[in-house]
C-alpha cells in the first residue's frame, strides 16, 4: 500500500474531492497547511507598518491506496488540482508497510 | 408628567434591556464553542416570550391595580388601558407615564429567567426551556414581582405582600437574583450533570466575550438600580453611587480571594466579582452610605468567589454558576441591609429603617430574613416541579450523545464560527456542498 | 427649552449613533471571515462621509427652513445659524435645542445608506462604495427624508409632500427602510453575484458577532423610535412599547417559521427576526396600541422569514438580504397604519386617522400605499442609474480574483482576526518578516 | 434640582464609564491573542482600585469645597458629606445633586489611567501595574483633575490654578488625554521594548474587537463631552455636534493619509482615527463652532496618522500608540481652541475669549500651551520616577520568557479563546487533564 | 525505526495517551485533521439555505517507535481509539531512515 | 528523494526558514501541530478549577528534498532550531517513491 499526500490550493478541494470519488476512492483525510514557495505571500499595513506574511494557505491531503491504484491516484490529483498557475502545489508517495481500521481492527487492504 | 423623570426611566428601561444580551454574551462567552449559540439563545428567546406574556397578562399579575398581597387584578390586560395613565400602581404617584412604568418593569422580569439559563448550561432541549420559560415567569415571576415591587397605591392598599411588611428590596435582590439562584439550583439537580463532570473539561472559550458581557451589564445595571428611582433625583444618585462602588470592590474581593487561594488573579474572576457586587447591591443600593457599599463589595466579592467552589463538595453542576454569584450574592445583599441599613440615606430618598448596626435592633434584619427565605423555597420548589414535569412529557434534557455532537449543532442546526483564516478558511468552505432546500430555493433548480 | 425633552434626544441621538456599529458587527458577523473588514468599513466610512454632507449642506436640504414640498433652503449650511434656535421645523415648536434635533436626525442619515451594503457584500470596491454614498445621500437621502420628516413650520408650510399627504411615517419606515431596502436591490443587481452564488457556500463566519449587533440594534433602536417623539413624554412611552413588543414577537414569528420549515429554530433566525420587527414598527409606532404591535411583530417575522428565499427564486445576490428584511419589513409596516392604525393613540400624542380596521376606511390605506410606493421607485431608480455609472468609470465591482483572495486583504490590507493559541500563534508569527516602511520607520533602518 | 439635567449627567456617568471596557476592547483587539486578557485586566482592574480611591479621598483632592489651587480640602472623604448636597463645587451652582456629579467625574478618573495601560502591551507584571494606578491615580490624576477642572465657588475661590487662569478644556484634552499620553510615554521608556521589537511582529489579533471598542468608546463618549455640561441644554447641544462632525472627520483624515500614504485605506485607521478626532475635539467642543470642528477633525485626524510613526525614529515602544493618539491629539486640541477659539458660542452657554483667527490675539494661545505644557511636563517626571521605583522594588517588567510564554498565561493562568470548530475542539479539550484544586473540589475527591 | 500514524475521533485522545504512555510511549506529536469517509458529516441552514458539511473533525497523532514496537503500538491504537461506531479512524505504519532529536543532535533511537 | 519532517518550537521557525533558504531549500509545507514529551505544558485556573494542558504548541515542517541533501538538511534543520532546552523536538526522514508537481505535472526530482 501506498500513501499518497497532496498539497494543494484550497479552493480546488472540492473539484479534487470529486474526482477521486468517481475514481472510487473512498476515504481521506485533509488537513489546514501554509505553503512557502514560487508562490509569493502578500503584505499587511497596520498603523503604517507593513508586514509580509510568506506562508501561502494550502491544505493537506492524505489518501491510503492500493499499490496499483497509486500511480492513478496521484494522475488524477495533478488533473484535478491544477489551474496552472505558481503555487498549485506538491503530490508525493511514500510506501506504507501496515495499514488498521479502528473500528473493526481490520489490516491491510481491507483497512482502507 | 415630569419630562426629566421620564426620560431617565424611559433611558433606564433601554439600559435594563440591554443587560439581557450582556448576560448572553456572559454566559455564551463561558461556554465551548459548541454551545455558544444556543446559550445566546436561552436569553435571546426569553426576551420573546416574556414580552408577549407581559403584555397579555404579566403586568396585570404583577402591578394590576387592585389586587390582594398576591396577586395583581388583570385591569391592564393587553396594555391599551394603561396607554393613558401615570404611575399610581407603586406606592406613591411617580409623574412618568404608566408605559414607561410598565417598560421598565418588563425588563426584569425578561432577565430573571435568563439568569437561571447558567445552571443548565451545554445540555437543555430548546423547545423544554422555551416551555418552562413560558410557565415560570408566569407563576414564578410575576407572582413575586408583586410580592416584593408593589407597593400598591398611596396608602398601600393592594401592596404586595413582602412589600408591605416592609421587606427593603429595592432593585430586585429577592424578586430577581434570589428568585433566580434558587431556580437555578433547582433546575441543575433536575436535568442532572453534563457528560463528564466534574473530570472533564469546559474551559471558556472566549473571555473577551466574558467581558463585555461583564461590561454591558455593569452599564445596563445603571438603569436596574438607579432607575429603580422613577425618577432622576437625589436616589437615583445615591442607588447609582452605591451601585459603581461595590461593584468595583467585589471585583477587587473576588481577585485577591484568587490570588490569595490560587495564586493568579484571573479576568474571569474580575468579570465574575464584578457581576456579584452587581448583585449583592441590587436590594441594598437605596439603604446604606457609599462606604458601606464599598464593604458590602469587598464581602460579597469575596464570598462569591469561595461560594463557586460549593457545587463541587454537594456534587450538582450549575455550569455557570447561578447559585454561588446570584443566589448567594443575593442573600448577601439582603441580609446586609438588616446590618448596615440606614436612615441617614432618607434625606436622599433612601429607605428609613436603622439595621443592626445603626441601632435598629433586628427587626429589619428578620424581615429581610422572611423576604430571602420565602421568594427562595417558593422559587425552588415550583421549579423543581415545573422542571420534572417538562423532563418527563415533552424532554427538557439533551440525550448523551447529542450532547456530544454539541448542542448549537443538534437544536439550532448551526456553528459559532468559522474563523479560519484567509483563504485557509475556504479549504473548509469549499469542502462543503451547499444546497438551498428552501422553498424558494427549489424554484431556483426547478 | 424643556431639560427632560433635550436630555432624551441627546440620548437618543447617541442611541441612533451607536446603532450604525451595531448594524456593522451584525453584518460583519454574516460575511466570511475574509470580508468581515471591509463589511465594517463601509459602515464605519458612511459615518464620516454623511456627517460633513450633513454639516455642509445636509440639514438644509433636509429641513431647511424655507423650502418646497421636495427640498428645504440652504439656510443651514455650516450648521452656525442652528447654534442658538429651538426647534422649530418640524411642524410644532419643540422644546429642545435646534443642534440636537439636527444630530438626532444626522444619525438616520447616517444608518440609511449604511443599510445598504449589505446587499453587496464580498465584492464592492471601497472607493466606488464611498463615491457612491456620498452620490447617494445628497441625492436620495436628503430630499426623500425632507418629503418624510419635514412637517414644515407649526401652520405646516414648507413641509415635505408626503408629511403634507398626510403618511405616517413615525421614524422611517418609507425614509430609511424602505429607502435602504430599494437601493439594496437595485445595487444587488448593478454589482451582479458573488463567484459562485448561489452554489457555493457562504456561511456566516461568527454568529455571535451577528448577535452582538442585533443587541446593540435593538438598544439603539428605542433612539430611533421612541426619540422621534422628540421629548420623553406618554407619546415616546408608547413608541417605545411598540418597539418592544413587536421587535420581541417577530423574534418569535421568524425561529417559528424556521422550526416548522426546517425543523430547527436558529440564532440568525433569532437575530433576523429582532431586526425585522424593529424594521416594521418603525413607521407604525405611534399608529398603533400594544396588542396590534404584538400582531405586527408575528406577521413582519413570518413574512421576512418567507422572504429571504425570494432572491433563490428570482437570481439576485442580495447578500445580506436587506430586501428580505428592510424593504419587505418595511412595506409590512407602513401599510399595516392604514389597517391597524388608530385614533385612539391619539391621547398619548399619536397619530390620529383611523385605519381600516378601525372604520376609517381605505384613505389611509391608500396614502400609506402611495408613500411606500413613490420612495420605493425614486430610490431603486435613481440607485440603478448611479450603481452603473460609477461601476462603468472609477469601478465598483471587485475583480474576481481580488473577491477569490478576499476584499479585507485587497482593499484594506488587513485580516480580520490572528487568533491562534497560546505559542501556537507564534509559529505564523514567527513566519513573518516585518519591515516598516512608514517615512519613521525609514528613519531607524536609516 | 432639575431632573432633566440630573437624567442627562446620571446618563452620561454610564457612558463614561461604559468607555473604558470600550478602551479595554480597543486595546484588547490590537494586542497578540496570547496578551489579550491582560489588556482587559488592567483596564478592569483600574475602575476597581480608582473607585475605591475616589470614594476615600479621591474626590476630595479633585473637588473639595475648601482647597486651594492645587488641591481640594478633604471634605468629602466616604462621600457622606455629599449625599445630600446639590452641585456648587463647579464654579457655578449646577442643578444636579453632587452625588451624581461626583459619580461623572469618576469615571474620568478611571479611564486616565486605563488609557496608559495601551503604551506597556504585552509586558507588565499585573501587580506593578495595580500599584502603579494607585500611586498614580492618587498623585498625578486627582491634583491634576483640580487644577483644571475645578471652578471653585461661584465667586471662583479655591479654584484650581489652570481653570483660574483661563484655560479652555471643556472635557479633559489636558487633565486627560495629554495627561495620559505623558505619562504613557514615560513608562514606555521605563519598561523598554518588547522582545524583538521593531523587528518582530505585532499585528492586532481581532480587529473586528478592535473596531467594537470604538464604536463603545465614540458612543461613551458624548457623555463625556456633551455630559461636561452637566446639564441637558444648549451647550451640550454643541459639544454633541462638535463631537460627532469632529470624529467623522477625524476618520475620514487619518484613512487619507493611509490611502495616500500607504496605498491602503485601513480598518484600525478608520478606528484610529476616530479616537483621534475625540481626543482632540474634547477640549475643544465647547469653544468652536461646527464648521471649525469639521477642520480640526481632518487635521487631528492626519497629524495622529503620522505621528504614530515617531515611536520608530526614536525607538520608544509605545505599543498601542498612546503617544500619536493621546498625547498628540490632546496637544493638537487645545492648542486649537488658541486659534478657533470664539466668543460665538458663548450664546449657547460656550467659552467667551477669542483666539488668534477670531480677532483675539495670542493670549488665549498662551494660555493654552501653558495649561497643556504644565500637565505634560507633571505627569512625564512624576510617572517616570514612580515607574522606576516600581519597577526596581516589586518588578513592572516581565521576565523575557514570561514574556515569550505570554502575559495572559504566566499572570492570569488563563488563554483568551478555545476556538476549535465543532467537535474538532474536542481533541484539545480530551487532552486536558483537570483537576479542581479548589478548597471544595478537594472534598469531591476526599 | 517506524512512523506509526494514526487518525482517530477526537474525544478518544484522551483514552490513546493513557493507554500509549502506559505501554512506555514518551512522546508523540498531535494535530487536527478532517476526514472523509463512511462517517457522514452534518447539515446547517442559515436563512433557510442548507449546507452539507462532509468533513468530520478527527485529531492525527504521530508516534515513532522502534521497529519492534510498532506492531504493538499499532494494537494498542486501535484497541484504545475503538468506540466500534463509523468513523472511527485508520492506523498506518511507514518507514523511517533517520531520527535525530534537535535539543542535542542525537541521531537514531537514542533520539525517541 | 526523502521527505524530511521537522517538530520544532514555534518561536524558531523563522529561523529554521532563513537557514534552510541559504542552503538552497525553495520550498517548504508548514503546519501547526502540539507537542507531547519530556516538555510540560502548564496549568489554568478558572472560577479556583484548575485545569492542566499537557500539549505543548509545535511547528511541524515538511521538505520533500533530493536522496543526497537528506543528511544536510537534517543537519541543518537541527541545528537552526536548536535552544538547547528541553522541548526542541525531532527530526525524522521518509523515503519517497514519486513526486510531482501539480502546475506541471512535472516527476521526481524536477518537481521539487
Ligand atoms: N520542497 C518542498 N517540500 C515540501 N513542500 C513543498 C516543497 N516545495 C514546495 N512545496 C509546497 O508546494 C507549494 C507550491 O509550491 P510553489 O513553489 O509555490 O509553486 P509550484 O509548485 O507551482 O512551483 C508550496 O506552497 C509548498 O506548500
Ligand atoms: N483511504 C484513506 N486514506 C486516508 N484516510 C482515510 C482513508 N479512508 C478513511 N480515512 C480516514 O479515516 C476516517 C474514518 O473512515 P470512515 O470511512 O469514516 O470510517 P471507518 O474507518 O470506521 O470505516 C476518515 O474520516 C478519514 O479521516
Ligand atoms: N516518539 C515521538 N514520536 C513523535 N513525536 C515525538 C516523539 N517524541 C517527542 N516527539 C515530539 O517532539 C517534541 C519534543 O519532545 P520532548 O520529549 O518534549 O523534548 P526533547 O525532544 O527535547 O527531548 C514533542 O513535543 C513532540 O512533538
Amino acid at each position: 500500500m501506498k500513501l499518497v499526500t497532496a498539497i494543494i490550493k484550497p479552493h480546488k478541494l472540492d473539484d479534487v474531492k470529486t474526482a477521486l470519488e468517481s475514481f472510487g476512492v473512498q476515504g481521506m483525510t485533509v488537513s489546514e497547511a501554509s505553503g512557502y514557495g514560487r508562490q509569493r505571500g502578500h503584505t499587511e499595513v497596520y498603523r503604517g507598518a507593513e508586514y509580509t506574511v510568506d506562508l501561502v494557505p494550502k491544505v493537506r491531503l492524505e489518501v491510503l491506496v492500493d499499490d496499483g491504484d497509486a500511480l492513478d491516484v496521484v494522475e488524477i490529483l495533478v488533473k484535478s488540482a491544477q489551474t496552472g498557475r505558481i503555487g498549485d502545489g506538491k503530490v508525493w508517495t511514500v510506501p506504507v508497510e501496515d495499514v488498521a481500521r479502528v473500528r473493526t481492527g481490520e489490516r491491510g487492504l481491507d483497512a482502507i | 408628567m415630569d419630562t426629566g423623570d421620564t426620560a431617565w426611566v424611559l433611558m433606564s428601561a433601554a439600559l435594563v434591556l440591554l443587560m439581557t444580551p450582556g448576560l448572553a454574551f456572559f454566559y455564551g462567552g463561558m461556554v465551548r464553542s459548541k454551545s455558544v449559540l444556543n446559550m445566546l439563545m436561552m436569553s435571546f428567546v426569553t426576551i420573546g416570550i416574556v414580552s408577549v406574556l407581559w403584555t397579555l397578562f404579566g403586568f396585570s399579575v404583577a402591578f394590576g391595580a387592585g389586587g390582594n398581597g398576591f396577586m395583581g387584578d388583570f385591569g391592564y390586560v393587553g396594555l391599551g388601558e394603561a396607554m393613558n395613565q401615570m404611575t399610581t400602581v407603586n406606592g406613591a404617584v411617580y409623574k412618568i407615564p404608566l408605559l414607561v412604568f410598565s417598560m421598565f418593569q418588563l425588563m426584569f422580569a425578561i432577565i430573571t429567567p435568563a439568569l437561571i439559563s447558567g445552571a443548565i448550561a451545554d445540555r437543555a432541549k430548546f423547545l423544554g426551556w422555551s416551555v418552562f420559560v413560558t410557565l415560570w415567569t408566569t407563576i414564578v415571576y410575576f407572582p413575586v414581582a408583586h410580592w416584593v415591587f408593589d407597593f400598591g397605591d398611596a396608602n398601600g392598599n393592594h401592596a404586595g405582600w413582602l412589600a408591605k411588611l416592609g421587606v427593603q428590596d429595592f432593585a430586585g435582590g429577592t424578586a430577581v437574583h434570589i428568585n433566580a439562584g434558587a431556580a437555578g439550583l433547582a433546575l441543575a439537580i433536575v436535568l442532572g450533570k453534563r457528560n463528564g463532570w466534574p473530570k472533564a473539561q469546559f474551559r471558556p472559550h472566549n473571555l473577551p466575550l466574558v467581558l463585555l458581557g461583564a461590561g454591558l451589564l455593569w452599564f445596563g445595571w445603571f438603569g436596574f438600580n438607579a432607575g429603580s428611582a422613577l425618577g432622576a433625583n437625589g436616589l437615583a444618585g445615591l442607588a447609582f453611587t452605591n451601585t459603581m462602588v461595590c461593584t468595583a470592590t467585589a471585583l477587587l474581593g473576588w481577585i485577591l480571594v484568587e490570588k490569595l487561594r490560587d495564586g493568579h488573579p484571573t479576568s474571569l474572576g474580575a468579570a465574575s466579582g464584578a457581576v456579584a457586587g452587581l448583585v449583592a447591591v441590587t436590594p441594598a443600593c437605596a439603604s446604606i452610605v457609599p462606604w458601606a457599599a464599598v464593604l458590602l463589595g469587598l464581602v460579597a466579592g469575596a464570598i462569591c468567589a469561595l461560594a463557586v467552589g460549593l457545587k463541587y463538595r454537594l456534587g450538582f453542576d450549575d455550569s455557570l454558576d447561578v447559585v454561588g454569584v446570584h443566589l448567594v450574592g443575593g442573600i448577601v445583599g439582603c441580609l446586609y441591609i438588616g446590618l448596615f441599613g440606614t436612615g441617614r440615606v432618607a434625606g436622599a430618598g433612601g429607605a428609613s429603617a436603622d439595621g443592626v448596626f445603626y441601632g435598629g435592633g433586628f427587626g429589619l434584619l428578620g424581615k429581610q430574613a422572611i423576604g430571602a427565605g420565602s421568594v427562595l423555597v417558593y422559587s425552588f420548589v415550583i421549579t423543581f416541579v415545573l422542571g420534572t414535569v417538562i423532563n418527563k412529557t415533552i424532554g427538557f434534557r439533551l440525550d448523551p450523545e447529542d450532547e456530544e455532537t454539541g448542542v448549537d449543532l443538534f437544536e439550532h442546526a448551526e456553528t459559532g464560527y468559522e474563523l479560519a483564516g484567509v483563504g485557509g478558511g475556504s479549504a473548509f468552505h469549499a469542502a462543503v456542498s451547499t444546497s438551498h432546500r428552501t422553498e424558494a430555493a427549489k424554484g431556483v433548480s426547478a
